[in-house]
């Protein structure tokens, strides 16, 4: 009886002993990439899982073996996944998020044969390029981290473009977008460019714009049903608004859920909703969309052909990789003079004429009092 | 009567066998899942998951000076909040606050570090753990003191009180404590207050100077519960607090005191985190050291010995996370659940003696008979 | 019991032949007969702990005998629990009242015999009529929607009576039923039970105390240790002869205790107020005093606030007014740290509850009071060394029968615990002693132990405050004795010459003519909680 | 008509803070009722369990696991049975194998919790956080894994359409849309509520029940089966928190997400604390913290025009996110009145007699 347990402990730990050693060796050619997630899961329908998909496309695209991910379920478990894909000699590493930043920039000046890609980061160095403590960003991140890229989006401007549908789709002239929250600059971003958007196509239309939690934590960004709950709310006191827009995660596929229930016009963010939540697509017109996947793939593919470059890529409607997904169903309700006043947005914002928003120095919106 | 005859080797024998057999069954449980599950992991059934999972586990916590470091680094705080739980336990309590107490230990040397960034490191580490030590302090001495003056059961006033500690925090960080000129919201740099690297193999694996409190709190909190006087009187309060009260003890102020101090190992465990590890404090700092450290204070038996090598251990599964996420691609949730079987066969210790034939000694905590016992009682006062 | 002495024709509504019930290391029950006729109210006698709970549990599907049969009507049944057993007409009214405190009497009555109004609710105004009625045919107005918890003692009883009845039971058990009553009620109940005989039930009356079961009883069987000793008729048998069967030896009832040589007063308490756990007073102004070298007995029945007196004594409870004081000193508000300072050693009624830790070593026990103090700590830290020669030397002079002082106490005999509790109360430097039934559930050699012990205390120049629901006890070992009752020190006597019969009628009356308590309005019950 | 009393000094702002709040209760009145169904199931889960003696902390867990498995087999059942959403609640049998599925994960949760505590006679609060961590991490783990399939939901009941007439009455129409223009599961919660609250204090069952969480070895003497009954219970109580999963991911909402319950689960056992242990005052006290959360927001968005609503956005909202936990920790600590849990609920029942 002891004898038994004893030699079933001895066998297990030589079983693992064996196996840690064996598994160790086998180099497969090709980049190893590796993803850590920001805190949550992998399928958030959000940063992490559309990051995900893009690592997954870029290697495939560069004949990389399959990609891994580690997902992080606290805060302090980043740094060490990050550290435990270096261990492993990944040559990159996608790290998601803002909450992720500094953790990317540490390993990133460690670790200079690693190619580092930050999804949601600007790398904020000082002149000693280590994380600026005062978040003045004077040193030059190309420059001082030549091996980290951080990617970010000018979310305003398909926030911008989704306003234009928004107010032209709106029978009553009140319309309203609810974020997450907006203590994360995307999350404003994608509203005030909504607001300036629909207020282009008509100035005396309202907007109602909403954050529901005061910080970004799982009520802003991972609970549906608080995201139900908020939009159900806010369409009881406004009962004239028509068009929904939802920046907010998880919690916003709750208000589009909401939006669906009170039959009213919906509108996705990030990626294309219609195709990835099915189960609000019916009210789903369009979504306003940053293309993370394509451009996490992008990097990856540029870390391949020799021509990655650090420092933050601000990425605009100039290059497409922001903008409004297809239509689908909704085509209908996009009359030529709505498509004109978006085809007009667009270009006007490509050639530099239009700001989707009050603009502050880093490319985002400045957030008013 | 039986226990007392035995040799010490067998006395230490019949203490591990229960949670060793416990953790065992958890692990084949937790190979049999992954076994099942192995077809959405890898695409197809992989009859070699387990073992592929384990042994990365092992790599990651074991195997090299890094893992080693890691482990212990993660260890540390689970340990403090273990010792927090499990002085709870001795004194009859049930601290599930652990969770708060240490997200207060964090904010507030979060706050403290921020403001004396630029003071010399010994003032700004000194001055910074001991504000986060104060604030885990204060928040255990809340269900400390409406336990002892109104009989509020601390099991529901620390769950409440994670909560509110929760919006407390997003309060401090999104207001007052925000960075300014950061992009999202988040307190300022530690800087000067960051505790220092003493051990760094130059690998990205450091061991800060924080661990190395480990040391002197577990031997303390062994000296305090079974040296010192005040640590009998916790341990009789725990164990029958009429005759702690008829033995000339103070309940109420036992009671507050244990909390309190739990709170202060919490917090101190949060400064630690947050000077050692993560140099500021985001608006969304996740944790799930709380729950961590019910199952470290119970498989440790509520011992500050017991504590140190449950938390190891535990401490070496998330430092093998990592790992067993990289090379085997099973999701880090697997820990939380291996964490719950464990709990589940320490509890259950009937299927523990019955697989493993073993005749320990009662498992049972002496100290848990307590816990829930006031639950409903009326009041529940001490 | 074959041959019954009993002169009665009827066959026996209820036997158990040959019961046995073994514990580890005990045999609870050793091949126990009882027979009981329709219509008999039978004594159970016997000590605690002699096996009459177990041969009742196993009666009423509490415990499985291993061995022995059980017949009802002459029909051998097994009792699977108390629902079988209830089915069969068997009730039980326990010693510990079996009462839901929050809820009202209906509810309680109804409990596990709903009457219903159909499948899924109950019946409750069905129920309060028969309980109504129920009450008035065995002489008592109850309100069956008042909340048990706010009812006397005596109420509660008769409660548990009429579950019984409400059940139509024939075969009545009752355990101790007197042991919480004042003498007034029990009076009352015993009437009760004598028309519940008259109307054909019968009855197991189980108790220890000899006077009550003459007075009650048709027939008495005596068990000890697990056996049948005997079975007698009242008018055969009296207090002596019953107590040599009960206790296996003949009993000397007035143990030599030696002349006291009283000094100066030491113990004074001054028109003392006491109140309960839930603010009502239960000790009006209570004056006595306690000399050094003299043993005062309080006598009482248990609940008359000899409890809440002992406790604002010792500390554990603030007097709401009155004086303590101890030689010199002012203890009135002393906690029970400080009256342990000034000299106060305390061997409270319920040791585990108050007195040990189960699950501490015998050694921390020994310093469970002292421990804080050199030489068992200095500044903070025990000395494990002073602390395990302490339980040594105790353990040697107490005759404490452990394997060593490491052992956890829980682990002791109820008796080795007992004397763990005095050896260290009575073990040190000392001024009053104070002793709250500090014998109830011992074996004799325990008790006669302790007594010696008492004794020698007094003769050492201890002021010994000794309370116990025992009259006996108190009669035997007392140098003056007051009597409780309701709060009031009625009557302080002189211990060697006061009489058990005087005694017993101030713990009754308090010393009215009239006994108070006359039966109450079930409208107005005596708001007055069971400690149970 | 009030309006013009809102300048008189204190008592005006009282006036216009009731006012505001009356505004708020009215206009979300069936959102807080559907936000009040899962707390509300959850706390009478732990109702129907501590009556009878079972503490039970574990409901969190309880109804995670539920909201997965209604979600993982509605979306697969969908897939063998597609069918039209039929016309009451647009129920299909998809709706209904994932129904049937969250209460059998609620009582198969619930049976581990009534093994530990009552058979084995384990500390009920360790049981209970037993259930907590391993529902999260399985859920958390298979959502994962799952996730790499893609898997289209089961769909989720729509809310009941009550005729526009009956909405339309004065004042009582609010009424009938607060309760009738809901899906079945809140439906059903207030269902349960009533017949509970009659059931404990009528009925056989809740006499046994209310007698064994208070005095179990009575229960026991008059030939109730003490063991029986608080497997029963705790088992009762799984399918309620079953029902409560389900409500997220097939009533309310329509996918699961990791740790979607998100705490929920800790405020049912305040509203059933606060509703001192009664299905009616559990089901109050969700609809009141329900309420806190809906005040909260609706300060936010909407705010009270004047020196009220000046006031009203000088509170951090935090402070209503954590109302529900500070008012239960004011209620316990008797602060707002006491609230006393059943008196053996914690304690496990030993049956065989002791000597």
């Amino acid at each position: 009886m002891r004898s038994r347990s004893i030699a079933l402990v001895g066998l297990a730990v030589v079983a693992i002993i064996a196996s840690a050693c064996s598994s160790a060796a086998t180099p497969v050619p090709g980049l190893k990439i590796g993803l850590v997630t920001d805190v949550g899961t992998l399928n958030d329908k959000n940063f992490n899982q559309y990051s995900w998909e893009g690592a997954q496309a870029g290697a495939s695209a560069i004949g990389a073996q399959a990609p891994q991910s580690a997902v992080s379920s606290v805060s302090a478990d980043i740094a060490k996944n990050i550290q435990s894909f270096v261990d492993q000699k990944y040559d990159v590493i996608v790290t998601v998020g803002f909450a992720a930043g500094s953790d990317t920039i540490k390993a990133a000046k460690a670790n200079k044969g690693i190619k580092f890609i930050g999804v949601d980061q600007s790398p904020c160095l000082d002149a000693s390029g280590v994380e600026d403590p005062t978040f003045g960003c004077k040193g030059d991140a190309a420059a001082l981290l030549p091996n980290l890229v951080g990617i970010q989006w000018k979310e305003q401007q398909p926030g911008y473009l989704a306003g234009i549908v928004a107010a032209s789709i709106s029978k009553s002239g009140h319309i309203a977008a609810i974020g997450g929250t907006a203590a994360v600059p995307a999350v404003p971003n994608y509203m005030l460019g909504y607001a300036s958007g629909a207020k282009s196509v008509k100035s005396s239309i309202k907007v109602e714009l909403q954050y529901i939690s005061p910080a970004p934590d799982k009520a802003a960004f991972a609970d549906p049903a608080g995201g139900t709950a908020f939009a159900k709310q806010l369409l009881a006191k406004f009962t004239d608004v028509d068009v929904l827009f939802q920046v907010a995660g998880l919690t916003g596929n709750g208000v589009l859920q909401a939006a669906c229930d009170a039959k009213i016009y919906g509108i996705g963010v990030d990626v294309d909703q219609f195709l990835s939540t099915p189960d609000t697509a019916k009210c789903t017109v369009v979504s306003a969309e940053k293309k993370l996947s394509k451009n996490v793939s992008d990097q990856i593919q540029k870390v391949k052909a020799g021509t990655f470059k650090a420092g933050t890529a601000k990425l605009d409607i100039g290059s497409n990789d922001v903008g409004l997904s297809p239509f689908h169903d909704s085509a209908s309700l996009i009359t030529p003079a709505t498509q004109k006043l978006i085809d007009d947005a667009v270009a006007a914002m490509k050639a530099g004429t239009l700001k989707a928003c009050d603009e502050n120095a880093f490319g985002g919106c400045n957030i008013p009092k | 009567m039986r226990v007392d005859l035995r040799t010490p080797l067998a006395r230490a024998r019949s203490l591990i066998a229960l949670p060793a057999g416990a953790i065992l069954l958890a692990f084949i449980v937790g190979a049999v899942v992954m076994l099942v599950s192995s077809p959405l992991v890898t695409g197809h059934f992989d009859p070699s998951l387990p073992l592929r999972t384990y042994a990365a586990i092992v790599e990651g916590s074991l195997l090299s000076v890094n893992a080693l470091v890691d482990t212990v680094v993660a260890a540390t705080p689970l340990i403090l909040v273990g010792l927090a739980v499990g002085l709870g336990f001795k004194a009859g309590l049930f601290n599930i606050g652990g969770q708060g107490q240490f997200l207060m230990g964090a904010v507030a040397s979060a706050a403290a570090g921020a403001a004396l960034a630029h003071e010399s490191p010994i003032v700004a580490i000194t001055l910074s753990v001991l504000a986060g030590v104060l604030a885990g302090a204060a928040y255990g001495f809340i269900p400390g003191l409406l336990k002892a003056y109104t009989g509020a059961h601390e099991v529901v006033t620390t769950i409440m009180l994670n909560y509110v500690g929760i919006q407390v925090i997003s309060y401090l960080i999104t207001g007052p404590l925000r960075a300014q000129g950061a992009s999202f919201a988040r307190s300022p740099d530690v800087q000067n207050a960051e505790l220092p690297a003493f051990l760094n193999v130059g690998t990205g694996h450091e061991a800060h100077i924080g661990i190395l409190v480990i040391l002197v709190v577990v031997p303390a909190i062994s000296w305090l519960l079974y040296r010192s006087t005040t640590g009998f009187e916790i341990r009789t309060v725990g164990a029958n607090p009429d005759a702690a009260r008829y033995a000339g003890m103070q309940p109420r102020r036992l009671v507050i005191l244990s909390l309190t101090v739990g709170g202060m190992l919490a917090g101190l465990a949060g400064a630690i985190e947050i000077l050692g590890v993560s140099g500021y404090m985001p608006a969304a700092y996740a944790t799930n050291v709380g729950f961590d450290a019910i199952t470290v204070a119970l498989l440790g038996r509520a011992t500050p010995g017991g504590i140190f090598f449950s938390g190891l251990l535990l401490g070496a599964l998330r430092a093998g996370a990592p790992l067993m996420q990289v090379k085997a691609g099973v999701p880090v949730q697997m820990i939380d659940l291996l964490q719950g079987i464990i709990l589940f066969f320490l509890t259950a210790d009937v299927i523990v003696r019955f697989v493993f034939r073993v005749r320990a000694g009662h498992a049972k905590l002496d100290e848990l008979q307590t816990v829930t016992r006031s639950y409903g009682s009326g009041t529940g006062k001490p | 019991m074959t041959s019954s002495p009993s002169p009665t024709i009827s066959a026996p509504a209820l036997e158990m032949r040959g019961i046995t019930k073994r514990y580890p290391g005990v045999i609870a029950n050793d091949r126990i007969d009882l027979t009981v006729r329709p219509g008999e109210i039978h004594a159970l006698l016997g000590e605690n702990g002699a096996g009459k709970s177990t041969l009742m549990n196993i009666l009423y599907g509490l415990t499985r005998p291993d061995e022995g049969e059980i017949l009802l009507d002459g029909e051998p049944i097994t009792i699977k629990g108390p629902s079988d057993a209830i089915a069969r007409g068997i009730s039980m009214v326990h010693q510990h009242f079996m009462l839901v405190p929050v809820l009202n009497v209906a509810d309680n009555i109804l409990l596990g015999a709903e009457t219903m109004a159909n499948r899924v609710f109950l019946d409750r105004d069905e129920a309060r009529r028969r309980i109504r009625e129920l009450g008035q045919r065995f002489g008592f107005d109850i309100d069956p929607d008042e909340t048990v918890g706010r009812l006397s003692v005596g109420w509660q009883q008769r409660v548990e009576i009429l579950k019984a009845l409400y059940r139509e039971a024939r075969i009545l058990v009752l355990d101790e039923p007197t042991a919480v009553l004042t003498p007034q009620e029990t009076k009352e109940i015993f009437a009760v039970l004598r028309r519940l005989a008259a109307e054909g039930h019968s009855i197991i009356f189980i108790s220890h105390k000899l006077s009550e079961v003459l007075e009650i009883a048709d027939r008495i069987t005596v068990i000890r240790r697990g056996r049948v000793v005997g079975e007698r008729l009242p008018a055969d048998t009296n207090e002596e002869d019953l107590a040599e069967l009960m206790v296996g030896r003949e009993v000397q009832l007035v143990a030599d205790r030696g002349e006291s040589h009283p000094a100066d007063v030491l113990l004074s308490v001054e028109s003392l107020a006491v109140g309960d756990d839930r603010g009502r007073e239960v000790v009006h102004g209570i004056s006595f005093e306690v000399r050094a070298g003299e043993i005062f007995g309080i006598a009482g029945v248990a609940g008359n606030g000899q409890d809440e007196l002992v406790e604002a004594i010792t500390g554990l409870r603030r007097p709401a007014a009155g004086r303590v004081r101890l030689g010199a000193d002012d203890v009135t508000m002393a906690d029970p740290r400080q009256a342990h300072e000034h000299g106060i050693s305390f061997v409270p009624a319920d040791r585990h509850r108050f007195g040990m830790v189960t699950s501490f070593s015998l050694a921390d026990n020994l310093v469970l009071t002292d421990y804080y103090a050199p030489p068992y700590a200095r500044r903070g830290v025990r000395d494990d060394a002073a602390i395990a020669a302490r339980a040594e030397e105790a353990i040697r002079e107490f005759d404490i029968r452990t394997p060593s002082a490491t052992v956890t106490a829980g682990t002791l005999s109820g008796g080795n615990q007992q004397k763990m509790v005095v050896a260290r109360e009575f073990d040190r430097d000392l001024r009053l002693l104070v002793l709250d039934q500090p014998t109830r559930g011992l074996d004799v050699g325990s008790v006669e132990f302790i007594h010696r012990q008492t004794v020698r205390k007094r003769d050492a120049g201890t002021a010994v405050l000794l309370v116990s629901a025992e009259l006996d006890e108190v009669l035997e070992l007392s140098d003056r004795i007051g009597v409780m009752y309701r709060g009031k020190m009625v009557a302080i006597l002189d211990g060697p010459t006061a009489s058990r019969e005087h005694v017993g009628l101030l713990m009754a009356t308090g010393g009215h003519e009239t006994p108070e308590g006359a039966p109450q309005g079930a409208a107005a019950p005596e708001p007055r909680r069971t400690g149970a | 008509m009030l309006t013009g009393l809102f300048d008189i000094p204190v008592l005006g702002l009282i006036l216009q803070l009731l006012d505001f709040l009356l505004n708020v209760v009215t206009v979300n009145g069936p959102v807080i009722l559907s936000l009040a169904t899962p707390l509300a199931l959850g706390a009478m889960c732990g109702v129907i369990s501590e009556r009878s003696g079972v503490v039970n902390i574990g409901i969190e867990g309880m109804m995670l696991a539920s909201a997965f498995s209604a979600w993982l087999v509605a979306s697969v059942a969908a897939q063998a049975f597609p069918a039209e959403p039929g016309f009451f609640f647009g129920v299909t049998p998809a709706l209904l194998i994932g129904l049937a599925a969250a209460l059998a994960t609620g009582v198969a949760f619930s049976l581990v919790h009534a093994w530990l505590s009552i058979s084995i006679r384990a500390d009920q609060i360790i049981s209970g956080t037993i259930i907590n961590i391993v529902a999260f991490g399985v859920t958390a783990y298979l959502d994962l894994l799952l996730s790499r399939t893609s898997q289209p939901s089961g769909g989720k009941f729509v809310a009941f359409a009550p005729p526009q007439a009956l909405l339309d009455l004065p004042v009582i129409g609010w009424l009938f849309r607060m309760v009738l223009a809901q899906g079945p599961i809140t439906m059903a919660a207030i269902v349960i509520a009533v017949v509970f609250q009659v059931l404990l204090f009528r009925s056989r069952w809740g006499l046994r029940t209310r007698a064994v969480g208070e005095h179990p070895k009575a229960a026991e003497t008059v030939g109730i089966d003490v063991i029986r009954l608080r497997y029963r219970n705790v088992l009762a109580g799984g399918l309620l928190a079953g029902l409560a999963g389900a409500w997220f991911t097939i009533d309310f909402g329509t996918t699961f997400q990791t740790g979607m319950t998100n705490g929920r689960g800790f405020i049912a056992l305040a509203a059933m604390i606060f509703g001192r242990w009664h299905p009616i005052g559990a089901f109050g006290a969700a609809l009141l913290f329900a309420a806190s959360g809906a005040l909260g927001t609706a300060i936010r968005t909407t705010p009270p025009p004047g020196q009220l609503g000046e006031i009203l956005i000088s509170i951090p909202e935090q402070v209503f996110s954590a109302l529900p936990y500070l008012v239960t920790i004011a209620v316990l600590a008797g602060v707002v009145g006491r609230s006393v849990a059943p008196a053996a609920d914690g304690q496990p029942y030993e049956r065989e007699a002791t000597h």
